[in-house]
């Protein structure tokens, strides 16, 4: 086991997913984390968007919602939702960074209900952005805490859909590249997620521990030894909440 | 120009009618309280409250008893959990809901700001989502084939919005996150507004950019400060997280949820009750809290 | 004959068009000088709105263009060219002011070319916000100074177009309410412009001089003995440019 | 992120190619001329040129040979006259060009800002102006029935912007009269931005609501005092009203026109020898009629 936080280690494996200069369309919560610890460590020329038409957002402070005053405190520039989803449908967004209550094989994602739409067992908050950003980013980078009960075969209900064959027909992103927990990275080229690597401390046994499908490994299966030191330096210290 | 300055309960009793269409300003940033609970305590009903990504206000609104129909992108308490009023309203088939994006949802307020009945998009295609919008349309785009979704607009028959500043007039002076609170105004027939603080013209022309809704499509406006508490106001006072916190807790019984609405709503008659409810201190804090940023 | 300018006569007699608290779309020169007029006489909580994006306007030096600084200095709302022209859609423009190079017995209006439009005798400079004006303001208002050169019986391109049956079922505006010149004011209520006013000054027969085609007279015919002497007062002050 | 400050000559050279469609900011306001005069020097062939209302920097573009298709809402001298080369250009039959409307042009750069391949409008279905825009589509709107033009998307592959500030990264201030200018800009694949005065980031960053275009969408950004004139610049300068004058009567002729041409853009290597052209003593005028505002 590792020794970090999952927490912690989510945004650490998040962060690895994000590219110097990546224009980055950010949800709430662990995408949030990951990004800011991608743009203090090895991506410092990333842009963070957020849907409430903050660009070039730095939060000192965790936000709570995209909406929160540490989004746009210090931003570059305040726009409005309109002019970011604008960006987002015109293609100019590299990576969209998302997290759900539910995720499946195909990394189609939950955040509408649970149990059957028309008589929930549970309503959850619904789409936000998170439809749109699922659709429309190039790439989709999927966040969830290892958490079994999270993951299903077949999502109650597609909020944000995964892996979609009529994605090219319809010009869409090309979908999720990447669904990263704490313990693994899982990539869909084959249509459904493959284990593609274990995270610093764990085994894929750990890795696909509870996950109720079968999981196959790619060709290119790694185990990543450890995450950089500066990169858990920065966690530990601008991230401090996730080590709470 | 005519001057609209009434007090909150005028605002609200002038424009608001049983049965309207609402959309609420205030995107986490901004959010129009005062003017929802003053809608609650005037006791109008079967509102159909629509906009992209909701705050607690929508929530408490639903507790109330005050809406028929929910339409939005996202309907929480952002960051913290669910809409626990909407949730048990969904459970008991008590209330009508349309599950939008929030991107749709601009786009549905943007189409009715243009004037046009629809605007295509690249959303709500694929998914379950399409499925469960009902007589939700497609085209195939008249130059490239492209299939496209057929967003309808929304036009609201009231907006409600919280701002910085305004002058008498009904110049409406915004700064700070924006979301859709002014594609939303501009979309609707009538906008109702509280400010933090009124200014005079002269200081309105100093900022002109800053002037986000003009005088002319202001049906009211109000001088209430704190007028968006527990939400924030870039300039004035920060966002009293606290709060949020516990109306998670408070609204996962209706019981809990009753008083608070008492509390809050219905035992403070004006902004000055609420805000001696709120407490000296924890509004020195939230002024302390507020951003750096200082009022322009 | 007035005493007046005739451009100045222009400016008073399309003031009169406006009322109190309309909200007025304006196009430079003649239409600017009347709805300015206007706000500084009956009608002060008039909002004028430039194409440029400015509302609230209130210049104080005639404008050359709907860009000058004139426009924006003092103005209560800089926004841009997509929010006014989407109010004018949105059918929340009262009031649209146009001239134009040429207008027609149905109060069409050229302002792209003098001759075939394939073959031009003479290029002009196009629509401009013209076309929008014309379509989409609930009223409009076109002022013309009496140059019979410029009235003809079909111009040469609707540019902007006056009455047409296609109006109500295409949601657009109503189409000219008044042709305004110095000499005169025209209405439309039968489809095509009948003489409704002489302006002070003027006889019938000195209005239609030069129009080339038949006019006839509206019921309710109207001798205007004078303009308002505030009305007067206040041009020679504030566009004192027109008595020049 | 990554310093894009370059030279005026390098912010063109690096961005323009012969056949770009370029769209050219400046609704009056702020007019890239600086940028329109160097790519005329560098001289870049076959452009379509676009935007709502020109400027005299379309007509001169056209005059220099520059323009292949002229894509516009109004083209002439603003308040002035008309678009005397154009004009000519037109008799000739020595180029292209499409009339719209000053509404269609900013419909079809939101198009294409919002990645769509058309927006619906009630314009351009009476009158002449549909007749002579070839292929044109109408559709039904399939929610109510109403017949609605489709305004096609037009994707600059350039914009040329002059802006008050911007910080070496590309963060661009721009306020005062906008017009279609920051539209165009984000609905194009490249932008371009000469500013009268760079600033520091921290400066971007206290008045965020300022910043139009954001430092990720800009390609080049060059520091060009003066970089609108004859056009003007809010809080900086007024407008050269006389240059603008002569420029009607000088364009009337292709000979006096060449011999602008030479000396204001062909003689003038670098923004310095335009500015010596002009003379300290205009200059002077211009920025003491300036606006009241100051730069903010």
């Amino acid at each position: 086991m590792s020794a970090l936080p999952a927490a912690a280690a989510l945004a650490l494996a998040g962060a690895r997913e994000l590219a110097d200069n990546d224009v980055c369309f950010v949800g709430i919560g662990n995408p949030s984390d990951a990004a800011l610890l991608a743009k203090h460590t090895h991506a410092p020329g990333m842009t963070l968007i957020y849907e409430s038409g903050v660009i070039g957002s730095d939060p000192k402070t965790p936000p709570l919602s995209t909406g929160s005053p540490s989004v746009s405190d210090g931003a570059m520039m305040i726009a409005d939702g309109l002019s970011v989803f604008a960006e987002l449908q015109a293609g100019r967004i590299d990576v969209g960074l998302l997290s759900a209550a539910q995720v499946d094989r195909l990394g189609n994602l939950n955040s509408t209900v649970i149990g059957e739409y028309a008589e929930p067992k549970l309503r959850l908050v619904g789409s936000g952005g998170a439809h749109d950003i699922a659709c429309l980013a190039q790439r989709l980078v999927i966040l969830m805490p290892h958490d079994p009960r999270r993951f299903v075969d077949r999502v109650d209900f597609i909020t944000s859909p995964g892996v979609d064959k009529k994605r090219a027909a319809l010009k869409l992103g090309s979908g999720p590249a990447a669904l990263v927990t704490d313990r693994a990275r899982f990539t869909f080229e084959t249509g459904e997620a493959r284990l593609a690597a274990v995270m610093p401390g764990f085994t894929a046994a750990q890795a696909l521990e509870g996950i109720p499908w079968t999981v196959s490994k790619t060709a290119d299966f790694q185990v990543i030894e450890r995450f950089e030191p500066a990169a858990v330096e920065t966690a530990s210290r601008r991230l401090d909440y996730l080590f709470a | 120009m005519a001057d609209k300055a009434v007090s909150l309960s005028d605002a609200v009793a002038r424009t608001v009618k049983d049965g309207d269409t609402v959309f609420i300003g205030g995107f986490g940033h901004a959010v129009p309280f005062a003017l929802g609970h003053e809608i609650l305590r005037q006791g109008f009903k079967n509102l159909t409250l629509c906009r992209s990504g909701t705050d607690i206000l929508f929530d408490l609104m639903i507790a109330a008893g005050a809406v028929k129909k929910a339409v939005f992108g996202y309907l929480g308490n952002p960051g913290i959990g669910l809409g626990q009023a909407f949730r048990r309203a969904v459970k008991a088939g008590a209330i009508e809901y349309e599950d939008w994006t929030n991107f749709a949802m601009i786009l549905r307020l943007h189409a009715a700001r243009l004037g046009v009945p629809f605007l295509p998009a690249r959303i709500l295609q694929i998914g379950d989502m399409p499925n469960v919008l009902p007589d939700l349309k497609t085209l195939d785009c008249p130059y490239t084939g492209e299939q496209l979704t057929c967003i309808p607009a929304l036009k609201p028959d009231v907006a409600l919005i919280h701002a910085q500043h305004a002058d008498r007039e009904g110049n409406i002076k915004f700064y700070g996150i924006d979301g859709d609170t002014v594609e939303g105004a501009l979309a609707a027939d009538k906008i109702v507004v509280s400010v933090e603080h009124f200014i005079e013209p002269e200081q309105i022309a100093e900022t002109p950019e800053l002037t986000r809704i003009p005088a002319h499509r202001v049906t009211a406006v109000a001088e209430v400060p704190w007028g968006a508490h527990p939400s924030y106001v870039e300039g004035f006072y920060g966002r009293d997280d606290t709060h949020f916190y516990d109306y998670d807790k408070i609204a996962r019984e209706d019981e809990s949820l009753r008083q608070y609405l008492q509390k809050w709503v219905y035992d403070c008659p004006d902004r000055r009750t609420y805000l001696e409810t709120v407490g000296a201190e924890k509004l020195s804090e939230l002024k302390a809290h507020g951003s750096g940023r200082e009022p322009r």
